[in-house]
């Protein structure tokens, strides 16, 4: 990577740090640079510290940098907080209330701005200059485009489609703009690089949120309901944006109880449907997806992990959920669980979620996080939507005899043939509890195996869907494994050590039930020894892979402090292990 | 009279003998005889307990879902398709006990079910703890020195949330019951019917002798069924004078009515469009 | 005035300038130091959201559970020592949404305990969607065609309920409130104070604007308070003129005077027996 | 054992089967007989089939027996549906509409009168002539007794004290009871036996709930919050039963959610609080078993399983929660889950669970079933109350400085000294958000670093608490593993086998989480396979051992038609497994 810069802007939530990292990606974004962006919030609506953290490079960015090479502080805290995190020749940009001419009185300032690499710029001042304070995110923005090397011409053509409808705002835009790229002009900025001239977008930058949205209206979802819940909040917020144009209802509920049940009334009724949470709403839905496991009814669920337990941290990420999705609920029935690592595999994920859990007439649940959902990141290809969805239903036509259908009738792969309420002479007869093939309530030992029995011969063909393993230098002797959202991490930290000369790989899991077991034991054969990289305090990913295969780590990397991964904190830990192991 | 015989099925009713259900699933039958629903053109969907087994007992289809979840089960497929016309069987403890919460949230939706709570003042199939409706003082295994709280009016409570059709049936009086059913399924909002409904295994206080000399019908000529200040005193009638019949009834639009994806048909109707959905996406 | 001080703790608050709840702690703090509980005599409870923060923001003890569910965690510390001065604390989407079951049982049990709802009408942690008491039509970004369901009325539920003690506060009205949660605390049974909270982050229509030619008090000396009907009429008011004030009250004893073994004392207080409970299983 | 008889009475829902096993149980039992009695019925009030079957032995009876040696048929369904299950000389007792008298017209009997070994008697025929059809199973136990060999005395003592009060009725019960004895005089029942003449009670007859309840009523239970759900209600009403004498509230809540809820709410202002429930109730229960976990607050949860998923089958039993339980919850905190296998156990569970639960302020899950719950058994040892309840309780007095109080403070166990609210100067602040020392809300990296560890701190200390398996001839080459109520079953499995020359002993786990790992290893390292004996599908247990020990099991025994173990089953399905071995 000839360029690989992280900028982070920092300050109180409500005072727009949202708006600067918005201008500065989609201007990198339109350059043909790559990026990805993370938010750090709390969990409150003003005040406090947050920040957003962007690395832009000319190669594809899978992770967050553990450096700050620019940091827009919109406050003094800001300076103080990310200290530590400032790279060697990294500079701060301090918003001060003073009037820039007056810089070199840095008495006057807070104790923040006198140290050496920091620059105190009145980014308000000059927003109330050019109009407003409320362009005081516009300032800041320039300027930190300037120092990163982009023509102005660039940041003038995303505040043009910005401020588009009102033209006196977007004036007023310009003039502050202006005055931010200006007020750094003779600044010298030791990561600025040459910006590209003639780039074009390499690929569509959104969040996670919005890649699981977008991945559930190409499969078709016609219902979302949900009850609102961090960090899950965002994909149906996507969603329902599209409620006026395309036919999905995004239905707010009075609790995640109803939530899932709702769906699984839905998706009975005969159209795909949706829910997604955060662990607290699924531990409410954990007896509706026994409902929909006797009764073999179709849902998808995206669980997006936060720290628990219980509240926990709101606005954190964690990877703590996984052993509790696969076993949740009472007794035994087959589920899909998976976790995509990057939103392309997010949305081709929503896609077969819906496609598999209709296939086998099983719910689907999809764990993600925080910092999946709330990073902007780039696809690396085409999100394509399917010229046609598969149902697998059956109709009256599909019946020698409609009125002897019978929804839960015995077959060799477990799944009975599907039809539809109220749209036939077919009854499509459904209980929770233990039943007969035609759905009615049965106690009999003969019914109760039948249906167990069923419901498991489903698993031989749902593990056979299942993917393993993805495998990054998978033949190495020494193996990193993860996942879910750490996928792009974890290469990257695997980079890092092979470029130290390590010999290591990593096997990154996007599908985890019914587990891979085969796939699994074939691809960690190989190694000597392999480390599992999580952040949960027990290592599940490890517990499962023994639950399974019988097969142990070495060492688990654990990080439960609610921050992501950067590609270096995995490198470095892992180096201590295989210090351990030589 | 219509022939009912066409929602019979075979399969055993689990029901004690002379429990008050039979009357009530005697009446869904009559109406839906009544206003020429095929057996296939009818969902019942229920919750847990004995008045959620109704569906079975019914030639029909049908979802018979988790104990107090029945309304958010038929809201789902009222929302996907809204076409159909859905039935929903419920127990006191099931509907305003573990599923008070979507009561509410029904009444404040205004969504186009049919609500018929079999109301018998106790857990019939947990065999006889006391329920929301119970009364105070109500003496059971699990409440030996009786009921301490207060028990809960759903009528009233129906009323207070701006329902705009709110009636009690008798599980006795069929021919009268089946008439209130008819009304809700044609209701286009949401319908709460509350049925008396005796349960001779272990409700010992509200039996059919405790109703005989309480029970009386509502007038259709008298009494309008319009103005909610009446009609919450008559929801408040108890002791020695219980009302049956439409309690109040005011026009309304359904919820499926009033949401905007739902205005091209229902959504199941729909056509998939993956020309439009890549359209709208790339937009973004 | 008594010194609201003792009630201040160094805990750095997380609201929005300028948000109403800053007039309800003002007013907690105010009851609680005209009523001299000192901190360390009262029990906060709350649910989650903004809201049920404020126990933080208070020297108390406090237990701060999960969203909606204050009212049971409340009830059990009541229950196990009913000596407790219990305060709850939840938002209108804590209390009437995802808790909305559990107001139902308080108000069947009617629990001594004192339930500050802050209502703003909208879920303000969450940033923003629509709650169960937002009006038809309110827009947000989950419902961006507006809300399509009628909003709640809180007052009138807890009213068809058998309430003894319902009320209603506005946020700037800071003495005023005082006086109803004072009124509250002393009260035997549940009562129910819901607040009219501003939320100046995502309400921009129940603002202070809104509510300053809206809100009337009801003059204690005309109002009495002790008529059900009035009382229902009165939370009824909306549009052009919302009444505050103690809405209804009528004489009640608390559920734990109900409760067999609560007779001699709370349970906490009562001595460990082994030789009773020795002979009490041995005797089966 | 030279007496062994087990006795099934059958008939509909109503019918008074649970009167007539009563009445022989208690007479048996008073003898100095050992006996145990499963109670096999539908999820309805009235008609269908239901049974009750007693198994009455001069020696420790641990599990029902595969055989039915006298079937007390109160209707001619009965004989249909437990003919396969006769022993070969057992004897069918059918009641039949006609008079007695009329015994030898067998044309005008139901077909299944006609059997060889059934005798049609007119019980309800007698109980009329003795003054109500009510008496029915008076009469039917009666006979019943008889057979057994019974003195006529003994059933007289037990109808006097059952009808103690109400002299007239019992004088009709005593002639019913009569004339059942008398009607089967010359009738020969191979299994009849010497009746113990001066016998005493071999210990306390009963069920599965009363054990639980009185273990909580001897730890010092004070709150127990439910809403009902077979097969845990029971439990409930057994503890109501105390009600008016000891301090103990037993609260109906409106929901599962309430009841978990409330007893967090209670054990924080300082009472000792269970719920009961069955997997659906703990499924709601879920979110709130995190609360628990995160404020650390001290509860007992008894999930009583039945067969799932979702409603299933409600009065059947089932041990399909063991995974869902130890994981649910989203994140990670400590738990302990307890799976009882005795009534013994059982009462001396509840007692540690309340202990160990507040000792290490985590909630403590106890798993039993719905066979274990609803039979009757009966004690092996006295049940004794603890003299001294210790509650890890401190007060002011205990703290140099109340006002500094701090409820999470850090220490080296995990567990931090835990003071009650209104109780002193101290404040106790408790939150479900991440919090800091004090409890209040906190987001930083190092508050949550330092919780999280803490509460996993905790996890070493009760593993040390966690017994190891229960060996029962540990040494031998195969072991049969199982946990909870199958521990009698798999014992008499075990002697059934051994008395056939196989080496083989059994494992039984009643502790269950923290896994006692280490003791486990031990247990199982000497045996050359191990087979693992539950009711689910899956080897819920053996996928534990192996995801805690790397140990994977040669075979597992899987029942999950719902109805409990017998010994015979079990040892058949072992030896199958034992022939693949050698
Ligand atoms: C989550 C859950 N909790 C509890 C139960 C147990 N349960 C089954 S039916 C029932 C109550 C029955 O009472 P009601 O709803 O009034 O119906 P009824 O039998 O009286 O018609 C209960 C508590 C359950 N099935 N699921
Ligand atoms: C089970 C569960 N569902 C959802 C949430 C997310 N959540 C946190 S606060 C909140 C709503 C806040 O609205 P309200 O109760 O009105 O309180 P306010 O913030 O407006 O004071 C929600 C939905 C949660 N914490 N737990
Ligand atoms: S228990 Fe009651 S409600 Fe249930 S079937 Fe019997 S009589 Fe009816
Ligand atoms: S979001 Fe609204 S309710 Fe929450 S603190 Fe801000 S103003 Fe108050
Ligand atoms: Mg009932
Ligand atoms: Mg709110």
């Amino acid at each position: 990577m000839s360029i690989d810069v992280t900028v982070t802007i920092g300050g109180e939530a409500g005072q727009g740090i949202q708006t600067v990292g918005d201008i500065i990606a989609r201007v990198c974004h339109k350059a043909g640079l790559y990026l990805l962006a993370i938010n750090d919030f709390e969990s409150r609506i003003r005040g406090g510290h947050s920040f957003l953290q962007i690395r832009i490079s000319d190669q594809p960015v899978l992770a967050p940098h553990h450096k700050i090479d620019l940091l827009i502080a919109l406050n003094a805290e800001t300076c103080v907080r990310h200290k530590k995190e400032m790279a060697e020749n990294g500079l701060v940009l301090l918003d001060v209330e003073n009037d820039a001419e007056k810089d070199d009185s840095k008495e006057n300032l807070p104790e923040e701005a006198r140290e050496k690499n920091v620059l105190p710029i009145a980014f308000s001042q000059m927003a109330k200059d050019a109009g407003g304070k409320i362009m005081t995110n516009t300032v800041a923005a320039g300027a930190c485009l300037a120092l990163l090397g982009a023509p102005f011409s660039a940041f003038e053509h995303i505040l043009k489609t910005t401020f588009a409808e009102k033209e006196k705002i977007l004036r007023n835009n310009m003039i502050a703009g202006r005055s931010g790229f200006d007020a750094v002009k003779n600044t010298a900025f030791a990561k600025a690089f040459d910006w590209p001239s003639h780039g074009s977008a390499k690929g569509k930058l959104l969040s996670g949120s919005q890649a699981l949205a977008f991945g559930a209206l190409a499969a078709d979802c016609r219902l979302a309901a949900f009850y609102p819940m961090s960090p899950a909040t965002g994909i149906m917020i996507h969603l329902a944006e599209f409620m006026d144009q395309l036919p999905v209802l995004v239905e707010q509920t009075e609790d995640e109880i109803s939530a899932v049940n709702m769906i699984i009334g839905a998706s009975y009724a005969g159209v795909r449907a949706l829910t997604a949470t955060s662990g607290g709403g699924f531990s409410l839905m954990t007896e509706g997806l026994g409902l929909a496991g006797i009764t073999e009814t179709p849902v998808v669920i995206i669980n997006s992990q936060r720290p628990g337990p219980a509240t926990g941290l709101p606005t954190r990420t964690g990877q703590g959920d996984l052993l509790f999705v696969i076993h949740a609920s009472q007794d035994e029935f087959p589920r899909f669980v998976f976790a995509p690592g990057s939103v392309n595999q997010a949305y081709d994920t929503m896609i077969r979620a819906f496609h598999l859990s209709e296939k086998y007439q099983v719910p689907a649940i999809i764990l993600t996080d925080q910092y999946f959902n709330d990073s902007l990141q780039m696809t690396t290809r085409e999100m394509e939507v399917p010229t046609e969805i598969v149902r697998f239903i059956t109709t009256d036509a599909d019946m020698s005899s409609p009125s002897e259908y019978k929804r839960f009738a015995v077959t060799a792969s477990g799944i009975s043939p599907r039809a539809l309420p109220c749209k036939g002479r077919a009854l499509v007869c459904v209980t929770a509890n233990e039943h007969d093939e035609a759905g009615h309530m049965s106690e009999t030992i003969a019914d109760r195996n039948i249906m167990v029995e069923k419901r498991q011969a489903k698993i031989q063909g749902m593990t056979e869907e299942m993917k393993g393993p993805d495998r990054y230098h998978g033949e190495s002797d020494v193996l990193v494994v993860g996942w879910g959202s750490s996928a792009g991490a974890v290469r990257e930290a695997v980079d890092q050590l092979r470029s130290e000369n390590f010999n290591i790989g990593a096997l990154h899991f996007s599908d985890l039930w019914p587990f891979p077991r085969k796939k699994a034991q074939d691809a960690l054969s190989g190694c000597k020894h392999f480390i599992t990289v999580e952040q949960n305090a027990s290592s599940q990913l490890g517990r499962l892979i023994r639950q399974q295969t019988g097969l142990s780590f070495y060492s688990a990397i654990l990080k439960y402090d609610g921050r992501p991964f950067t590609p270096n904190w995995i490198a470095e830990h892992t180096k201590s292990v295989l210090e351990e192991i030589r | 009279m219509k022939d009912t015989t066409q929602y019979d099925n075979d399969y055993e009713n689990k029901w004690c003998p002379g429990c008050g259900n039979f009357g009530i699933l005697n009446a869904i039958k009559k109406s839906l005889a009544d206003m020429e629903i095929a057996p296939e053109k009818i969902l019942m969907v229920s919750g847990i307990g004995q008045a959620a087994k109704t569906p079975h007992f019914l030639h029909c289809n049908f979802f018979h879902g988790l104990h107090g979840r029945a309304l958010p089960v038929a809201t789902g497929a009222k929302l996907a398709d809204h076409d159909l016309t859905i039935l929903v069987n419920m127990g006191d403890g099931d509907c305003y006990g573990e599923g008070g919460n979507h009561l509410l949230a029904a009444l404040r939706r205004n969504i186009n079910l049919t609500l018929l709570v079999h109301n018998n003042m106790v857990y019939g199939l947990t065999k006889g703890q006391a329920s929301p409706t119970s009364r105070h003082g109500f003496v059971t295994k699990a409440q030996p020195q009786g009921v301490a709280g207060q028990a809960s009016n759903p009528l009233t409570l129906a009323l207070s949330q701006g329902a705009g059709f709110v009636a009690r049936g008798y599980c006795k009086e069929i021919e009268h019951l089946s008439q209130l059913i008819r009304a809700g399924i044609s209701y286009p909002g949401f319908s709460l019917i509350d049925i008396l409904q005796v349960c001779v295994s272990f409700n010992k206080e509200n039996t059919y002798t405790f109703y005989k000399d309480r029970v009386y019908t509502l007038d259709k000529e008298e009494y309008k069924a319009d103005d909610l200040h009446q009609a919450l005193d008559l929801t408040m009638e108890w002791e020695d004078k219980i009302p049956i019949g439409i309690i109040y009834r005011k026009d309304t639009r359904s919820y499926t009515d009033e949401l905007a994806p739902l205005q091209s048909g229902p959504l199941i109707k729909q056509t998939y469009d993956p020309k439009k959905i890549q359209k709208a996406i790339s937009a973004v």
